[in-house]
C-alpha cells in the first residue's frame, strides 16, 4: 500500500529535544508513526514525550539500542549536514531531511558521500513523507489524506497539502505521498520516486508536483516516457516566476535560460504526462478509479 | 548575494590570483588621486550589480588623472539598468593580448561543481554557451576530493593555452577553486582573464556570488551586501524572514509556502490577472509577521486587491484567522481583500474572518477569480 | 593464459619522458607490449620512440586518441598521487604504479576513492606485472620466465625475480606474476590476486610471497582455507627483522606486535598452504606438473 | 620521522589544543630561569626518543627554581635507554584530576585514519590494547570527508566523558585532527589529556611520528629532526640513498631490494649465522654507492664476514660486478667477501669477480653457508 514507510518504520528523530522536533513528533506519534528514538548530543538517557521515547547521544548508539530503520532530521542547517552524515555512516537506510537552509556545497558533499552508501536521503528542506494510515515521517499534516493508490511526488509542501486536500475531497486517497524538497540538490529526485511507484503494485498512478528551476521535470519526463506504464499527472508551479530570482526555494529559480516552467510542462505533455492548469484540476485528470 | 567586482578581486588577491593594481573610489577626487598614484592610463569601472557596464558606458579609459576625474564624475552620476553607481574601481590599464574565460559554478544536474573555460573571453559567457557551446571547456571537480592538478591542465589544454601559461593557469585556477569554496560561493568567475602584452596573466574582472544559505559562516559578507540592488520592500521583508519578491502586477499576493505562492500567482494569471508579487509568509502565522507583510504588500501604489491564500496544514485556519484579524485592525488596509483559508479548521477560520471585512473564498479557482474581479473594481 | 594483462593490453606510460618511464617503455616494447601513448604534461604533441609512441598532455586526451586500457605510473611520489587519481577518472579499468615513497595518507585518499570506481590500482611501490610471452606492464626483467601455469603474487621485487628465475631454470612456467607493492596502503590485496588466479582456467598452483608487517597474508591464509582450491606455495620474508624498523619497504614493519613472519607462517600453513624456508625450496614445493 | 615531546606540543598549541606553559632548555640554567618565569611547581621532562622516561627518572617534578636546576643538571646527564639527553622541557605542573588518551594513526587494515581514545590514559595504551581492548574506543576517519562533529562526539561518549568537557574535547579532537592531516603524521597522540582540578582539559604530554615518504612537503620538520636517535651508520646510510638498519650479528649484508635483503638475513639464520645488518642498495648499482655500502658495513666492529646478494634484472650482473670491484679497491675490506650474483648475464659478472679476492657462490643456499663458514673463520 506504499513505498519507503510503512507500519514497519521504527523511527529516530535527530534534535527530538528542539522545538520543531518536539512538536512534530508528538504530531507523528499521535498518527501512529513508531517513534522508537530520538537523538540530541549531550542529553543523551533522558526521555521525552511523559518518558515514552528515549534520547541518546548519537545515532549509532541509538540505532543499536532501538533497531531504528528511518531518521528524521529536525535540526539547525548548519548541524543538519553533520547530521546527515551521521545517520548515514550509522547504516541507517532511509534519512529524511527537513531542515531548510543548508549550503549548496554541503549538499554537494553529502550527495556525493551518499552515492557511495546504500543508504537513501529524501530532501532536505522537505516535508516528508505520509503513508496515510500507516506512517507519517515529517510533517505533512495526517488529517488532509486519506489511504488509497494514488502516489504523489513533489518538490512543495503546502501545494503538495492542497493537492492531498483536493484528492480527499473527492474521496481520492493516496499510497504514499513523498516531498522530495525545494533545494537545488537533494538526496532522492523524481525519477528515483516514479521508479518506485511504479515498481509499487498499490500504486495505480501518480502525480507529480513539480515547479521552475532545474531539469529534474524533463528527466522525469524522459522516465516518463520510456519506463512508466501507469499514468502520471502532473502540475508545475512558477509560470509566472521571473528569471533570476528564487521563488522561496533554492531550488525554484530560472538561470541561463534554463528551468523554466513552459518546458517542464511541453516535456511532461510530450511525454504522455496530462498537465493540470491548476492543482483543482488534478483530480479530474486522475483516470477514474 | 552578489559581490561587487572590487570586493570580488580583492577575494581574488587574497586567495593569491594576480588583479590589476588598483582601488575603489566613491568620488571623483577620490579616483583622481588614485589615479595619480597608479600612474599612467587607468580604467574607470562603475561598481553596480547588473551586467552590461561596458555597453552601458559604465566603463571608461582615461589617459591622465584628469581625465580620470572627468570621468569619474559622469559614471557616478549614472544609473545603469535602474541602479545608481556610487562607486567606481580605477585600476591600471592593461595592454591586453588576449581574453579568456575562467569560472566555477554548482552544476546542479550533475551535482558537482563544474569548472568553465573558453578561449573567447571578455564577452557573456552564457551567450558563448548559447551560439557556440563547443568553445567551452567544462570539468566537473568532485566535491571530497577538491581540484587535482591534472584538471586545470585538462582545462589550460581544453582552452589551447599556450604551455608557457599553464603553470600559472593552473595556479589561477587552484586559487578560483579555494575561493570558490572557501567562500560558499555559488558562482567565482574571471571575465576576463587576460593575458597581457608583457605575458602576464591576470583577473581583469571578476563576479562572486554568495550562498545566501552559507552566510552563517561568513559573517564578514554581511557587511559587504549593497542593499541597492535590491528593492526596498525585498529588504523590509528579509527583516522579517519573509520571502518577497516584488512584481509588476497590480494584485498583492500573501501565500504560505513557496510552491503555494508561485501557484497562486500563475492561476491569477490564468484568470486574466496580475499578480504585484511573490509572498511566501513561512509557516505558522502571528500577527506581526501578517501585518508585516500586509504593509510591503501595500507599500506599493499598484496594488489594486489582495490576494491571501493560506493553507492550514499543522497551523490551525482558526489561529491564521486570529493572526490575519489582528494585523487588519493594524494596518487597515484600503484594497479589497480576498481570503481563501483551507485546511484544518477551516470552518472556524472562515467565521472568524467573515467579521473582518474580507471576501471570503473556498476554492483555489474562486478565489483567483473574485481576486481578478476586485482588481478591476468588479467586486470590493 | 594470464589474469590482468594479456596480448590485448593496450598500454599507457604516465611519465613516460622521464628516465624511468623511456627506459622501461623500451623494455616492454622490446618485450612485445603494445605501448600506444605516453602521457606527459606540457609535451602533448611530441612523440618517443623513433617516432613509435605518441605523447599526450593528458590522460583523458591519450585514452581517447588510443584506446589504452591499462596505464603504468612512472611519475616522481610527489606527482604520483594526481597520476593514479588522472588515470581514474579517465576510466582506465588497470593502473599500475610503480612509484616508491607515496605518503601514507595520499593512498589513503587514494584507495578510498578508488573504492568508489570501476578500475583497479595495482601498486603502488612495486615492479608491475609480467604475463611470460605476452605483456609486461612495469620493471620486472622480461627474460627471467617462461609461460606456464604458476601464478605468482607477491609484495616484493627482486626477491620475486629471484623466484621467477628459480623457477624457470627448473622449467617451471607462469601464468602471471603480479607485483602488488611494498606499500602499506595499495591497491590491489593477496586476496585480490588469489581470487583471479582461482578463476583463471590457466593457473593451476600459486606462490605468495611475503614479507612482515600488516595482515594481509593472514587474510590471504583465511582466503586460501576457505576459497582456494588450487595448491598454495607461501614464503615470507622477515623472520629476522627486528620490530619497529621498516625494513625498507614501507609497509615492512612490526608494529604493536603485529606483522610477524611467524604469524603469518603460521597462518599459511594452518590454512593448507606449503610455506618454504627459502627461495630455493619453492620449486621443489610445487606440485609437478 | 618521531618529533620530540616539546616539538609535537607547540603544533598542537598552533593547532589550537591547549598545552601546558614551558619552555624546552639546554642547560640547567635555563631551566632555572623557565622555573622562575613560570613560578610554582614545575615539571622536568627529559626529552628523548624513546618511552618508559618516568620509569628512568627522566620526568621529576621540581618545588621551586632550585630544585628545577639541580634536577635538570640530573636529567641532562642522563642516557635513557642508550640515548643522551640533550634537552629537558620545564613546563608549568598541572594538578591531574583524570587521565585520558586520544591518538590518531593510520588504520593498515581499513585504510582509513582511526581515533582511539580511553578513559585509561597516562599509561602504555599498545599495553592497554592488549590486555583489555575493551576499554579502547576506535572511530574510523573517512579521508576525503574528513573528521565530522559526530564522530568526535561518539568518541567523547564512548569514554564516558563528563558533557561539561564535550565542547572543548571536541575541539581538542578537532585540532589533533587537522595537525594529524597538515603535517602528514603518522600518529598524532596527546597521552595524557588530563582533566585539571580546574576543570582544565590540557595535553600534559604529546608524540607526533610525521612520514618520512611526506616531508617533501614539510621542509620545516627536517630541522627538527634529532639524530641522536638513530644509529651513525643509519644516518650515514641515508645520505647515499641506502636503506641500511643496523642489527646485533656478525655477517654484513649488502642486497638489492628490501624483499631480498630480508631473505637473505633469514636464510643467513637459518644456516646458524647472524645477520649484522639488512642493507638494501636500491636498483642500480654503480661503484660509489657500493663503496659506500661497504664503508657502513665494515664500520661495525662485530662484522666478522660480508654475504653481497645481488639479482641482475634491469641492471646486468657483468655491470653490478664492475661496481664493486671498483668499490674493492677503494674500500678494501679486510674480512672475507662472499658473492652471489644470479640473473642476466650472471656469468660474465662471477668471471670479473673471480679476478677480486671473492667467494663467488651461485645459489642462495651455497651463499649462505660460505658465509656462514667464512664469518666463523672457516673459510677466508
Amino acid at each position: 500500500m506504499s513505498i519507503l514507510i510503512d507500519k514497519n518504520t521504527r523511527l529516530l528523530v535527530q534534535g527530538i529535544t528542539g522545538n520543531e522536533g518536539m512538536f512534530h513528533t508528538r504530531q507523528m506519534v499521535a498518527y501512529g508513526t513508531q517513534v522508537v528514538a530520538g537523538v540530541t548530543p549531550g542529553k543523551g538517557g533522558e526521555w521525552v514525550l511523559d518518558g515514552k521515547i528515549p534520547v541518546f547521544d548519537s545515532v549509532r548508539i541509538a540505532v543499536e539500542a532501538t533497531g531504528a530503520n528511518t531518521s528524521v532530521i529536525f535540526v539547525p542547517a548548519r548541524f543538519a549536514t553533520d547530521a546527515i552524515f551521521e545517520a548515514a555512516d550509522a547504516a541507517i537506510p532511509l534519512i529524511v531531511c527537513i531542515t531548510e537552509g543548508i549550503p549548496v556545497q554541503d549538499m554537494m558533499r553529502v550527495r556525493n558521500y551518499l552515492d557511495q552508501k546504500k543508504c537513501r536521503l529524501v530532501g532536505p528542506n522537505c516535508p516528508g513523507l505520509l503513508s496515510p494510515g500507516q506512517s507519517k515521517v515529517g510533517i505533512i499534516p495526517g488529517d488532509i489524506s486519506v489511504p488509497g493508490n494514488v502516489g504523489i511526488v513533489s518538490r512543495s509542501g503546502t501545494l503538495t497539502y492542497e493537492v492531498l486536500y483536493a484528492l480527499k475531497l473527492r474521496r481520492i486517497g493516496v499510497s504514499t505521498c513523498v516531498g522530495i524538497g525545494g533545494d537545488p540538490i537533494n538526496g532522492t529526485n523524481f525519477i528515483d520516486v516514479l521508479a518506485m511507484f511504479e515498481d509499487d503494485p498499490h500504486t495505480e498512478q501518480v502525480v507529480l508536483i513539480g515547479e521552475i528551476g532545474g531539469t529534474d521535470e524533463e528527466k522525469a519526463a524522459e522516465f516518463i516516457a520510456s519506463r512508466m506504464t501507469k499514468p502520471v499527472v502532473g502540475f508545475i508551479a512558477g509560470q509566472t516566476a521571473p528569471p533570476g530570482k528564487r521563488m522561496g526555494h533554492a531550488g525554484a529559480i530560472i538561470e541561463g535560460g534554463s528551468g523554466l516552467a513552459k518546458d517542464k510542462i511541453r516535456a511532461l505533455q510530450d511525454a504522455g504526462a496530462k498537465v493540470a492548469r491548476h492543482p483543482e484540476e488534478i483530480p479530474d485528470l486522475l483516470t477514474k478509479i | 548575494m552578489k559581490l561587487h567586482e572590487y570586493q570580488s578581486k580583492q577575494l581574488f588577491a587574497r586567495y593569491g590570483i594576480p588583479i590589476p593594481k588598483g582601488r575603489v573610489a566613491s568620488t571623483a577626487q577620490e579616483a583622481k588621486q588614485i589615479a595619480e598614484e597608479l600612474g599612467g592610463k587607468v580604467v574607470i569601472k562603475s561598481q553596480v550589480l547588473v551586467g552590461g557596464r561596458g555597453k552601458a558606458g559604465g566603463i571608461r579609459l582615461a589617459k591622465n588623472p584628469t581625465e580620470a576625474e572627468e570621468l569619474a564624475t559622469q559614471i557616478l552620476s549614472m544609473e545603469i539598468k535602474g541602479l545608481p553607481v556610487r562607486k567606481v574601481l580605477v585600476d591600471e590599464a592593461a595592454n591586453i593580448s588576449s581574453e579568456i574565460y575562467l569560472g566555477i559554478t554548482n552544476d546542479r544536474a550533475a551535482r558537482k561543481p563544474v569548472i568553465m573555460a573558453s578561449a573567447a573571453g571578455g564577452v557573456d559567457i552564457e551567450e558563448v554557451a548559447r551560439v557556440s557551446p563547443e568553445k567551452i571547456v567544462k570539468v566537473h571537480i568532485d566535491p571530497l576530493l577538491g581540484l587535482r592538478d591534472y584538471q586545470a591542465r585538462d582545462v589550460a589544454a581544453g582552452i589551447d593555452l599556450p604551455r608557457d601559461h599553464w603553470k600559472n593557469f593552473i595556479a589561477i585556477t587552484h586559487g578560483l577553486w579555494k575561493v570558490y569554496t572557501e567562500c560558499d560561493a555559488t558562482l567565482a568567475e574571471i571575465n576576463p582573464l587576460v593575458i597581457t602584452a608583457e605575458n602576464q596573466l591576470i583577473a581583469l574582472d571578476g563576479k562572486m556570488i554568495i550562498d545566501d544559505n552559507a552566510l552563517f559562516r561568513h559573517p564578514e559578507f554581511s557587511e559587504m551586501r549593497d542593499l541597492d540592488a535590491e528593492a526596498p520592500s525585498e529588504i523590509e521583508a528579509r527583516k522579517y524572514g519573509l520571502s518577497f519578491i516584488k512584481l509588476d502586477g497590480d494584485i498583492g499576493c500573501m501565500v504560505n509556502g513557496a510552491g503555494l505562492a508561485m501557484t497562486t500567482m500563475d492561476i491569477i494569471k490564468l484568470f486574466g490577472g496580475n499578480p504585484a508579487n511573490f509572498l511566501d509568509i513561512g509557516g505558522g502565522a502571528n500577527a506581526d509577521k501578517v501585518a508585516a507583510a500586509f504593509r510591503i504588500i501595500l507599500s506599493d501604489p499598484n496594488v489594486k486587491a489582495v490576494l491571501l491564500n493560506v493553507f492550514g496544514g499543522i497551523t490551525r485556519c482558526d489561529e491564521v484567522a486570529h493572526g490575519i484579524v489582528a494585523a487588519m485592525q493594524e494596518v487597515k488596509p484600503k484594497v479589497p481583500m480576498v481570503v481563501r483559508l483551507v485546511g484544518t479548521n477551516a470552518e472556524e477560520g472562515r467565521e472568524i474572518l467573515a467579521t473582518a471585512q474580507m471576501i471570503t473564498a473556498e476554492t483555489l479557482v474562486d478565489a483567483a477569480q473574485k481576486a481578478v474581479a476586485a482588481s478591476k473594481g468588479a467586486i470590493q
